[in-house]
């Protein structure tokens, strides 16, 4: 069998310099990787949901089995295809006015229940493909399209938020760092369960922080993401700009951590649901006509 | 009663009023009254009524047993089973003169009516220890007597229907049973005995028959009973039952499982329909199949929940942003609740498009026949010739690479699922090109809007081998009412008592014109009917160049009753 | 002036016992005593927000200004009035199915954003009004007429989540303690900032926990509602049945803490949205119209 | 040119293209040329064409002036700005035969084209150190020059529209300027200078002038620019503005807004109603006012989310589960943008209705004159006769106890907010009575459901006091374009051409049966021309008894330039 070609031809439209590229990039490493190890999973068993931004645009720039979903709607479409069929690798693309702001909701649902799968957030926190207007993790003042005078109102931590909501793997990336998103890419993947990833993805055009992460970022060692306590602290080590007044306000220099923060062991949604609920699915149409038929006289 | 008032249509046996506070056992008495009357042989139809409470609020079912087929309840009943006082006081105008009522012993000096039988209900219970609940089942007990039934035929139904505490039951209705005589003899009919069910119980069954994998949903009025249905259900049919965080969520999901290639449905009403339009729009744009049970009730907005109304029916075909195509049915009794479920699914899936059945609270929650026979096989109908492009199985049989969007004849693209060992199978909300990556070109863009519209003209050719618009034909063939919906049971039966046309189209879109052309043919007044304020179905058949020019509307949230309805088209035809 | 009467002529239909009586009369003097105090807020300054619900119903119980929503939405018209006219007092009542299933995100925005408005949640752990489904807060197992077998996921705690989402004053009552009802609620009122009171509620038909509550529920004590540890551990000492597997299973008596839970003051989102954001309100629409003209003059 | 091409309609002057990739400041580029030619007196029209990418896809804009009155674009062009290759090869089909091309010094030899002008503008950007986006300053620079334009208006309007690096566009706009030599005179016009908006700005203004308390949104193009513009804004105009989590809670806030007194308005587009669509039934059924800009592009779901059609016609007349009336215009300028924007709000809250502003991408996007007075007043039209119970002030003059639904003969009621001393005010999502106390009685629900659609008919009776169908007279009278719209521009241009007729009908609902009758005297042949696949324009007339003989659709999301509309308008008519 020849190798599978995970390029497409279509025009990549990202401003160049986007941190969108490098994620692309490693993400296409990955999956490849995926496909080559002892357990592999074959590219077609992967399969991409996206949300609406300039992150959804990845799953045009890659040739696997993709579901382009509506703007917030990554994990419902997500947790659809996985409990449909568990064999397949769902992996979930979503922006951070796509997840954390209309659809969050879905994402807390999908932490609480532990569906099996991986969710990356392109958090250049800013609404880039409407063209810069604050979003749910852009530090309060940010002074957005929609908020010249400054945004009114704090981010949220979407970290700490789905840690309160059950998620069992929870992990921070920086796009300029792609060799630490590679490897949080792998474990994600490898996690069983809902695995949320936060890349600080930047947005050269509407949000450059690409300075301001690079002096402030740092890797998690010494750190046990089993921990709850050690992985809350960690969480909260930096506020997205809460306080701050806005980011790169540069009062004082926080540090961010990268790396996995929080990880634990539980059963996933779609082996729950099988016991009591059905899904036998051994069940033939025949069996089930069957059936119909002695419902039906029961009835009576 | 025992002197049968002979009508047109065949003599209307018995109807029954049952009555109490909610939370009271009224909506499970009904059932067994349904079913004891059916069990003689009875074609029996039960409307039930029921506030927006769990507890307290008054509630009542009419069951009406009639030698023929019936689908529609009389005001005018002959027995009143009165639980409290209210019940009497809200509907002894409705007893017949010969009527009678029963009611608890301690009521009867109250009550002033000549036919009340008082049953010492209190002091049974007491005497058996047994819960308030239970008052209903002594009082069946006592029904059945008065009506000369069998007990032993009343025990079997109350074994199968009342799994809890099954003997005090038994015991209680006996002992009800035995406080009264018999005042009428209810004579078995030597016919066929039919299954008694829901309009939601035969979407549910239809949707199985369907091949449905998975039903998602948020609960509401009127189509929750759908969800409790086939999650109890769910373990013998091998189905995902899934429950989720709210509407936006159901359809996405079950988006995401037709996406991997098993059959979802979604029930809902108003509301969440309206969370639903945005994904309805995305299967339009993606061709997913998807199939929506939308269930009617009166609006706007949260409305009276528990009550019924055709208002959705322009919504439900607008809705979502855009133009693609959509199949919506709205059936009419329990038969075609169950056949357009199914092959509202299976169209569903060959024209890769959303179905929706339209239903309300009157045909989801009224308790129908069930005839196998006039059912029909929602198998029967090839969808597509071969030739057009009928393709939905993984193996596409089509040289790779394979394209989400290839373009056909019929606009049906092969369908495929992942995992397709060499292919690549890309859905997309944008507008996209044959092989699903996202396009802003014009000529593209026109290239596959077309396409998928084109789909709705093989789907409406497709239909036209099925009866897709139901008549009854009166010997008046130039008067007719229309109708769609629940309204079918009171329309039909008020036609035949008057000798009138009646037309029914079930599929409203793609609209059947040529079939409600010929079943036009000849009719010079045609009437609507409906359970609305604008006639709905009067205003959409304008589009396909027709035009009712009577209507009769009912906006109050309660079906048509025969006797109101008949004096309206009286009324309206004079 | 004569008192107001707080009381309206409509049938009371919650089932006789309901933990909703309780509430509503506990509210009821609550509010009655707020135009008593020195400052006192009028009657007329009140207003009731509902979900769709048995908890709803509540406003249709009280003479009081109110705006009954629909399912999921008290969140945001809540939001808006409070907006609209900062010196309107904001009451909402919203059930579990509603403000914590399906218009969650709304309730964590209005945390985020710090809307200086009083939630109560009618927390019977079920959707009572549709008659007995499992709801978010619903123990893991739990028997509900969609979950026959036991619903498949574990439920949320919903003060975590609010605490991390940013909410200001957490609380948790219990519908058969009055008292305590009382207290919280006039302190969860006069806290400036959002305000969400969780009341273990007790649904007598569809979920009967008056029990199982009362043989668990304790007053906290020797509390600091100010410390955010502190806060997050009384919160997270009982998770709603989340492992044990379904409530009632008795394995071992779980304590359940009532009170004030966390408290912490911060601005609220109509003060930050005032400086920069317009709301002079002084523009009178002559002087809008006359800087219509001008800004059209400058258009050419 | 200089020549003009006399048409009957007026002469054209010029239309000129400058296209580049996205970023490159294309967009501000046109309005630098649309000012310009506007402030020689000419009236201009600025299209505006790009994709929903950020950086480096193409984009154009077409800025096309004339003596008269324009509201469309034309395929021909007269100068082509060429900000890279790709833009020369695009368009060079439309440039005409004398018509000219500006382009990179360095791409001149390459372009084959005669009249191709190539400016030093690399050179020049290194030399004052300028960045890489100033190209299109120095190109406009030259632009000037060659059409004779004296460089201190340019200079003008480049202070007036850079507010970033003034001085160095102005500098490098005046290098480009003296690269070139002049190659036509565009002799300014003796007329009144008018202002040069977008429709978005357009409706933004009108919801100003109607009242607007707070403008609450979530992003979605085509209507973002109008929460950018209002947010710059705000301050001046004391607006609150909010763009919350999504577009349920956006709609819920507005109606809590609406419920306390303050007027609210709301943006979005298809999918974003989706989700509005239970808030817009809640406005019914509550009768809270609240005007929703609705801003059409093509999909279904996502589709071009930066393009223009008009395919929501029918789902935003029947959008939200129930019946209830609503008030929907569609603009087909800037002029009606405002008119119809300030009414509607007014009309929202005097009949305590939602009303719907339903735009498109190409309304409110393009550039269109504002003429004052073509404007009107939209305040001069008395809604409601005192006497049939006009009442929108808190001080509601009626007896206490205030009951929020009082029945009234227009089934208007008295609109107080809280706190209202001595009274209290309920809203209802359920059915309710006077008191707005919840109700499930039927007799109540009729009354209620009266009560509401009673408003249309006072509406629709109050709306005959203005013009809600536009025409344009053609010579021939029998012969008729039918269009909503932004099509208005390219249809009433086009109708001048060919001396028909044009109907244009603004108010949508309640439909304006009388006035479009009117409109329709003495038309034989009535063609729809619309930008959607299925006629929605033309189907909906056919609900008021009209009928449309021909149509003129399309599906690309691209407006109809004129010289397409007239071939297709000729091929109908034919
Ligand atoms: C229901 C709905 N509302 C709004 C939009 C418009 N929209 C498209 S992308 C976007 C925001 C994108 O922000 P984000 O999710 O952060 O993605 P980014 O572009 O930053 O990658 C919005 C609001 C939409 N497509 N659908
Ligand atoms: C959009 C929408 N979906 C569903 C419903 C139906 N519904 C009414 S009440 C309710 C659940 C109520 O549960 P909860 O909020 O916990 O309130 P409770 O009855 O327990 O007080 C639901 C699902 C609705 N009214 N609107
Ligand atoms: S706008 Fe920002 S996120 Fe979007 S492509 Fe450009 S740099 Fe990347
Ligand atoms: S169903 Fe439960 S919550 Fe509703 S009124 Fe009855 S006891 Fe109260
Ligand atoms: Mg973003
Ligand atoms: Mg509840």
């Amino acid at each position: 069998m020849t190798a599978h070609n995970f390029e497409t031809s279509v025009l990549n439209t990202w401003c160049p310099g986007c941190g969108n590229f490098p994620l692309l990039n490693t993400v296409k490493t990955v999956l490849q990787e995926l496909g080559e190890g002892e357990s592999p999973t074959r590219p077609e068993n992967l399969v991409l949901v996206a949300g609406i931004g300039c992150h959804g645009k990845i799953v045009d720039y890659l040739n696997l089995n993709s579901f382009y979903s509506i703007h917030g709607r990554v994990l419902p479409v997500a947790t659809g295809i996985k409990l449909a069929n568990p064999d397949l690798e769902v992996i979930g693309f979503a922006g951070d006015g796509d997840a954390y702001g209309e659809g969050l909701e879905h994402l807390i649902y999908a932490a609480k229940r532990n569906i099996d799968i991986t969710v990356i957030i392109h958090n250049n926190r800013v609404y880039s493909l409407t063209t810069g207007q604050f979003s749910p993790t852009s530090p309060l003042g940010f002074p957005g399209r929609s908020t010249p005078a400054g945004s009114p109102e704090p981010p949220l931590n979407p970290l700490e938020l789905l840690l309160a909501g059950g998620a069992t793997f929870l992990a921070r990336g920086f796009s300029s760092e792609p060799e630490q998103m590679k490897q949080i890419f792998r474990e994600a993947i490898d996690h069983r369960g809902f695995a949320l990833v936060d890349i600080l993805q930047v947005c050269v055009t509407f949000n450059n922080l690409h300075k301001y992460y690079a002096e402030r970022v740092y890797t998690v060692t010494d750190h046990d993401p089993a921990d709850y306590l050690q992985a809350l602290n960690k969480i909260k080590e930096w506020d997205y700009g809460a306080g701050t007044g806005g980011a790169g306000s540069g009062e004082e220099k926080e540090r961010i951590p990268l790396g996995i923060l929080y990880k634990r062991e539980a059963p996933t949604f779609d082996r729950r649901l099988s016991p009591g609920g059905g899904r036998s699915r051994a069940a033939t149409q025949e069996h089930r006509e069957a059936l119909i038929e002695k419902i039906l006289a029961n009835s009576k | 009663m025992m002197k049968e008032t002979p009508t047109k249509g065949g003599p209307d046996t018995l109807s029954v009023l049952v009555g109490g506070k909610a939370g009271a056992g009224v909506d499970r008495s009904g059932t067994i009254l349904g079913k004891l009357l059916n069990r003689l042989g009875y074609r029996t139809f039960i409307h039930r009524d029921y506030p927006s409470i769990i507890r307290g609020g008054h509630t009542f079912s009419i069951i009406r047993a009639a030698k023929d087929r019936i689908a529609a309840h009389r005001e005018e009943v002959d027995v009143i089973l009165a639980l409290d006082r209210e019940t009497f006081t809200l509907h002894q105008h409705r007893l017949k003169e010969e009527g009678i009522c029963l009611c608890d012993a301690r009521e009867k000096t109250v009550l002033p009516h000549p036919r009340a039988f008082g049953i010492p209900l209190a002091e049974i219970l007491r005497e058996e220890k047994a819960p308030a609940v239970m008052t209903n089942t002594c009082m069946i007990g006592a029904f059945a007597k008065t009506i000369g039934i069998d007990f032993t035929l009343l025990e079997t139904i109350l074994r199968q229907e009342l799994r809890k505490e099954t003997e005090l039951n038994v015991k209680v209705a006996k002992r009800g049973y035995e406080t009264v005589k018999e005042v009428l003899t209810i004579e078995p009919l030597r016919q066929e005995i039919l299954p008694l069910i829901t309009g939601n119980q035969a979407i549910a069954l239809g949707l199985v028959k369907g091949g449905l994998d998975a039903y998602v949903s948020y609960p509401m009025t009127p189509t929750t009973p759908i969800l409790h249905y086939l999650a109890g259900v769910s373990g013998d049919f091998g189905l995902d039952i899934l429950h989720l965080e709210n509407e936006i969520s159901v359809i996405l999901t079950a988006l995401g499982y037709a996406y991997a290639g098993k059959r979802a449905a979604v029930g809902t009403s108003g509301g969440g329909f309206c969370l639903m339009t945005e994904g309805l729009s995305l299967a339009g744009m993606a061709e997913l199949p998807i199939l929506i049970v939308m269930g009617q009730r009166p609006g706007p907005s949260t409305g009276l929940p528990t009550y019924s109304a055709q208002t959705e029916l322009l919504f439900a075909l607008h809705a979502g942003q855009g133009e693609f195509p959509r199949f919506l049915a709205a059936p009419g009794d329990a038969e075609e609740a169950y056949y357009w479920s199914a092959l509202g699914l299976r169209i569903s899936w060959e024209f890769q498009i959303p179905a929706i059945i339209l239903s309300d609270k009157d045909l989801g929650e009224s308790f129908y026949n069930f005839d196998r026979g006039l059912a029909g096989d929602p198998e029967a109908l090839n969808l597509l010739p071969e030739k057009e492009g009928r393709n939905s199985s993984a193996n596409t049989g089509q040289d790779l690479p394979y394209r989400r969007y290839t373009l056909t004849g019929a606009g049906i693209s092969p369908l495929a699922f992942p995992p397709l060992a060499g292919g690549i199978i890309k859905v997309n909300s944008y507008e996209h090109d044959e092989a699903g990556i996202t396009t802003e070109d014009p000529r593209q863009t026109m290239v596959m809007q077309e396409k998928r519209l084109r789909k709705a003209e093989y789907l409406a050719r497709a239909l036209e081998a099925v009866k897709t618009v139901n008549t009854y034909e009166g010997e008046n063939q130039e008067m007719a009412l229309l109708c769609w919906g629940s309204n079918k049971g009171p329309c039909f039966e008020v036609g035949r008592r008057l000798g009138l046309k009646v037309i029914q189209p079930v599929v409203l879109n793609p609209f059947p014109t040529r079939q409600f052309q010929q079943a036009l043919t000849g009719v010079k007044k045609l009437i609507t009917v409906e359970n609305n304020a604008t006639a709905q179905l009067g205003r959409l058949i304008r589009n396909y160049g027709f035009q009712a020019c009577g209507q009769i509307l009912k906006t109050d949230g309660r079906p048509f009753s025969l006797e109101e309805l008949e004096e309206k088209v009286k009324g309206a035809i004079a």
